[in-house]
């Protein structure tokens, strides 16, 4: 392995542990606003990382500006969605967890 | 002399494909002028219809490679005897059902109902054509939607549910279809209905075929106990409509069944054909009792066809010429006849608003063609001389004497009489005056003569029987089957 | 047989799945659901079966086929839908009414 | 290489089961457009990781199409599924 | 190489387990909110198991068509049900508690238990080698105009299959006319950040749908994705709460509905003038053609998808 593999392996390992946090964060948070949270912080992240360990490994621009791109959609439509499932949520009167 | 040759190599065909779609898009595209639009798709498609009749009885079967490619890698267009036959009856009860349903339905309607009604002859002409087991597929499809689509035209809340029933039906069916055919690509490696005929051997993957092609095209040409469907939807939907349904539309299915039959299967034949004909024996009972006791007529001549259907089936396990001659003759009659009866049933509905058997109210006084053609139409449905509905049960009665299995005269014979049941209860209470008399609206002559002259051409067709029968054999679509 | 039996299986079971649900289910929208699962199925079968060769390049006549029953089942699923919608519209219920008697 | 990758993709169907797990937990529906989003970004970054083990570019258009579309059902859901009022429908 | 294989191994039966699964808990469901957002998500396994089984072209499709917008129509219809997503259960479990349905469902249930095992019997039967038509494809593909050969199978070699379906898509669009429509029961609000989502997503999105169409003739990709992401951006924007403007929807929108079936029509029925058959493309033009054949269909299927949305989602009495 190279260093270029040497540090692609090492961004995919931290964006897989990203995800798996986040899916550890949808799973174990106690309401609908902190999965939320977890969920949209840890994916784009998560992806991220994956995204940019993978470009170093591409060599050709265009695949990796494709990545890239793969990954601003992502976060631009999550973001949007998240703060669109929030909202609906608030004015449908779904509970905010209190300890 | 010189008309003959052009006659002969002009691609009817391709005609019978394009001419209702092209129709289809402008009645789509051009609202107000969908009635001109469409009786003009549909005559033409007629004439075409009848030049490739023409060109096969003079030369013999149709080919067109699609795209110049040819088998397996293309699709080809096929018309033997077998498919004009289908073809020709298509475009003669398709014009009959046009121009009913000109005057039939209001103006609104007629800008729904001619895209769709141009789309399900194509489909219906597509599939008659096809040789290519996907694009049967395709075909099917087609065929469904647009006549799901049709049943729900009016919709009324019957109509709805029946066409979702209807639909569920077929999207079923096509699905058991295209598995059978799935595991027919991967064990020969092609899609060509000739080729396969060849190629076929006897083994797991041609049974499971064989049993999921059948079961699927079983229910959608509802077959007993799959005909769960067909009354719903064919007592819902509005007359015309319920004519095209029943008179061709269920036929579609069969006629691939037939295909499958006798190109693919003709060696697997024994147990699963002997199923076919008690199925076929059962349809002929049930349909007839649930006939018998229908209030509402069309109801009754929705269950009429479940009957007739199974008649089709009785000709599996006898599998000579003579059967398959009869199970064809059956199909045509029955397509006219059909027709008839529903477009009868459609004049009553306009005349009196309703269509509850008891309350017919004179109907014969005040619409003698039109009960005149329901009687005439009962004829060929029950098999009476010298209806064509009689010269199939002939054929079939024949063909189960020769063949030395007896008992299936017995369903052919009984099923008569209790046809001839149902339709003397109709045509009795035609007679005589209802309870409540209600308002009558007055019937166009139009739509009067149109099932007339569909009844009179089910009873003409046992008058030309013999000629019909040599042209059924144009290409030999039941070598295959036959010498087994 | 090695990267073809899983998703053979898969789609076997989903066509079973799919068929069991839309017999039992009154549900109109659960029956519209069980064809296209369904569906799924016989597309996986037949595209998972044409991998049981190893070769490098795979027969591309049965993705060309799924790729158009994809497109059928959406237009079919369109229609259904309606049809359900205008049922519930008209009757207040998404049902057969048969279904629940039997 | 090709082995990380497919072995990180394989990891990666962790936190898409757990997506899904969510999804049949609910307990209302913020939480299962919420989670069918997480299980979106999760194939797309297994199709990713997948793209670089069979050397196929064409699968990063997927991965694409896939992004694109999952955000066309979520704001589906929002604008269209969400009923008014959350009545528990899963109680037992 | 062995791990490589075990772990793709791993990867297949993980994902047909989560398939499986997902499609039983999605048809079994008490919820109909959870069985369609897990239909979706069924969708999205479906397009990994496309992709493991090399066929990206129905990656992309099944991506946009079953993930996308079935997903959409199917929310959007889940919207005007009546509420009754638990009631068919409930009636279904009290079916089940007559004795005689018991004994009935457990005769269907290994019925269709030994069905599925005969299917199952049958595979191991098929012969083990199998090229199908890739032979015939191979030689062929040089006069067939394009390089991948799905699209070659979809516009060339079967064109005549791709024009039925076509046709298949407009009798739904004429069927869903027909049923009409009937207002939305819930309530649409104007979100602004909707609102910038889609006028983002939107170009995106067209633009996505026309590299589609572009890189079709060559690689992954072609008219039926290109014209569901197209569809997909409609849609994005009928949700937005864009609505198009009544004299745009008359005549040219019909126009440009037809405008697939229509160049088909055109394309197939030419050749036969000089003696050709039905679809035969000149071949030296064949590449062009099926270009043309493309745009036209994109285009056509991109805005029946939206109207066939549009018809189930429509609110308040508006006619498309």
């Amino acid at each position: 392995m190279t260093p270029t593999d040497w540090f692609t392996a090492m961004l995919l390992g931290l964006g897989t542990i990203f995800f798996i946090a986040g899916a550890v964060g949808l799973i174990r948070f106690p309401d609908t606003y902190t999965r939320l949270h977890i969920a949209t912080k840890t994916d784009n992240v998560g992806l991220g990382l994956i995204v940019f360990g993978l470009a170093v490994q591409s060599g050709s621009w265009s695949v990796a500006g494709k990545l890239v791109l793969i990954w601003l959609l992502v976060m631009l439509a999550g973001a949007s969605v998240a703060y669109l499932v929030a909202n609906g949520a608030i004015s449908r009167g779904i509970p905010v967890w209190k300890r | 002399m010189q008309m003959a040759p052009m006659i002969l190599t002009l691609p009817w065909g391709v005609a019978l494909i394009v001419m209702p779609v092209v129709g289809a898009l402008a009645c789509y595209l051009f609202r107000r002028a969908a009635k001109p639009l469409g009786l003009m798709t549909v005559t033409v498609t007629a004439l075409s219809a009848a030049g490739l009749a023409l060109r096969t009885t003079r030369a013999d079967s149709y080919h067109h490679a699609v795209g110049g490619w040819g088998a397996p890698l293309g699709i080809e267009l096929y018309a033997d005897g077998l498919s004009v036959l289908m073809l020709v009856a298509t475009a003669i009860v398709a014009c009959a059902i046009s121009f009913y349903a000109a005057r039939f339905f209001d103006d609104k309607e007629q800008a729904r109902f001619w895209p769709l009604w141009l789309l399900l002859l194509t489909a219906m002409n597509a599939l008659f054509l096809s040789r290519d087991l996907f694009n049967m597929y395709v075909a099917l499809e087609l065929t469904g939607l647009a006549a799901v689509a049709l049943t729900a035209l009016t919709g009324s809340q019957d109509a709805l549910s029946g066409a979702i029933r209807y639909l569920l039906a077929t999207m079923l069916g096509s699905l058991a279809y295209l598995l059978g055919v799935v595991f027919i690509y991967h064990g020969y490696g092609t899609l060509d209905l000739a080729m396969l005929g060849q190629l076929v051997e006897s083994n797991p993957v041609t049974w499971l075929a064989l049993g999921l092609v059948s079961a699927g095209l079983a229910l959608k040409t509802a077959l007993f106990p799959l005909h769960f469907w067909l009354p719903p939807a064919h007592a819902s939907a509005t007359p015309p409509v319920s004519a095209a349904l029943s008179a061709l539309v269920v036929k579609t299915a069969f006629y691939v069944l037939l295909r499958f039959w006798l190109e693919i299967f003709p060696s697997e034949g024994a147990a699963p054909a002997q199923l076919f004909g008690l199925l076929g024996c059962a349809a002929v009972f049930w349909g007839g009792v649930q006939a018998l006791r229908a209030r509402r007529l069309k109801l009754l001549i929705a269950y009429s066809t479940v009957m007739q259907i199974g008649y089709l089936f009785i000709a599996f396990p006898l599998g000579i010429l003579l059967a398959w001659h009869g199970a064809l003759y059956l199909l045509l009659s029955h397509a006219l006849a059909k027709a008839a009866m529903f477009l009868a049933a459609g004049n009553v509905l306009y005349y009196g608003g309703h269509d509850r058997i008891a309350d017919l109210d004179h109907v014969a006084q005040r619409l003698p063609l039109t009960v005149a053609a329901f009687a005439l139409a009962g004829v060929s449905i029950m098999g009476l001389p010298p209806s064509g509905g009689f010269v199939a049960k002939w054929l079939l009665i024949q063909a189960s004497l020769d063949t030395g299995q007896w008992w299936w005269t017995v369903p052919i014979l009984a099923g008569s009489l209790v046809a001839a049941a149902y339709v003397f209860k109709v045509v009795g209470f035609a007679f005589t005056q209802a309870e409540a008399p209600q308002e009558a609206k007055l019937v166009p002559v139009s739509m009067q003569w149109t099932a007339l002259v569909l009844a009179v051409a089910a009873i003409a067709l046992g008058l030309i029987a013999p000629w019909t029968l040599t042209w059924l054999d144009v290409g030999d679509p039941f070598s295959g089957a036959v010498s087994r | 047989m090695n990267a073809l039996l899983p998703y053979t299986l898969t789609g076997v079971g989903l066509f079973c799945l799919g068929l069991h649900a839309l017999l039992t289910h009154p549900h109109l929208l659960r029956k519209i659901l069980a064809v296209n699962v369904m569906g799924s199925g016989v597309f996986l079968i037949l595209v998972a079966l044409a991998k049981r060769s190893d070769s490098p390049v795979p027969d591309p006549v049965p993705q060309a086929l799924v790729i158009t029953g994809i497109v059928v089942a959406v237009a079919a699923t369109a229609l259904a839908l309606n049809l359900l919608l205008g049922l519930a519209a008209s009757s207040g219920k998404a049902e057969l009414a048969e279904d629940l008697d039997e | 290489m090709k082995y990380l990758c497919l072995f990180f993709a394989v990891l990666m169907l962790l936190p898409a089961g757990a997506a899904v797990w969510r999804m049949y937990l609910g307990p209302n529906a913020a939480d299962r457009i919420m989670a069918i989003q997480v299980l979106g970004t999760t194939v797309t970054a297994i199709l990713v990781l997948l793209a670089l083990t069979s050397e196929r570019n064409s699968l990063l258009d997927v991965s694409l199409v896939l992004s694109l579309l999952a955000a066309v059902t979520a704001v589906a859901f929002v604008q269209r599924a969400w009923p008014d009022t959350e009545t528990d429908l899963d109680a037992d | 190489m062995e791990t490589l294989t075990e772990l793709q191994w791993i990867f297949d039966v993980l994902t047909g387990c989560g398939l499986l699964w997902l499609a039983w808990s999605c048809l079994s469901s008490r919820n109909l909110h959870r069985a369609v957002v897990q239909f979706v998500s069924f969708g999205l396994l479906m397009s990994l198991a496309w992709v493991r089984l090399e066929a990206p072209d129905i990656a992309l499709a099944e991506a946009a068509i079953g993930a996308g917008l079935t997903g959409a129509l199917l929310m959007a219809s889940l919207a005007r049900l009546p509420l009754s997503g638990s009631a068919d259960i409930r009636a279904l479990k009290s079916a089940e508690r007559i004795a005689g349905a018991r004994l009935l469902q457990l005769l269907r249930n290994s019925l269709l238990f030994a069905f599925a095992l005969f299917i199952i019997y049958a595979i191991f039967f098929l012969p083990p080698e199998f090229s199908g038509l890739r032979e015939e494809v191979a030689t062929e593909i040089e006069n067939a105009g394009v390089r991948n050969p799905v699209t070659a199978v979809l516009l060339n070699f079967r064109g005549y299959d791709t024009f039925l379906e076509l046709l298949v898509l407009l009798g739904a669009l004429f069927g869903v006319r027909i049923v009409g429509m009937q207002p939305v029961r819930t309530s649409m609000t104007s979100e602004p950040v909707l609102n910038i989502l889609a006028s983002l997503l939107t170009p995106i999105l067209i633009l996505v749908a026309a590299y589609l169409l572009w890189i079709g003739t060559d690689g992954a990709g072609g008219a039926f994705q290109a014209g569901a992401v197209l569809g997909a951006g409609g849609v994005l924007l009928l949700l937005a709460g864009w609505r198009p403007a009544r004299a745009l929807m008359a005549s040219p929108f019909r126009s440009l509905v037809l405008l697939g079936p229509l160049a088909f029509v055109f394309v197939a029925v030419l050749p036969l003038l000089s003696g050709r058959a039905l679809l035969q493309y000149p071949p030296d033009s064949a590449g062009t053609l099926i270009v043309l054949l493309e745009i036209a269909a994109t285009l056509s299927i991109g805005l029946t998808l939206c109207a066939l949305f549009l018809n189930v989602s429509a609110d308040d009495g508006e006619q498309p």
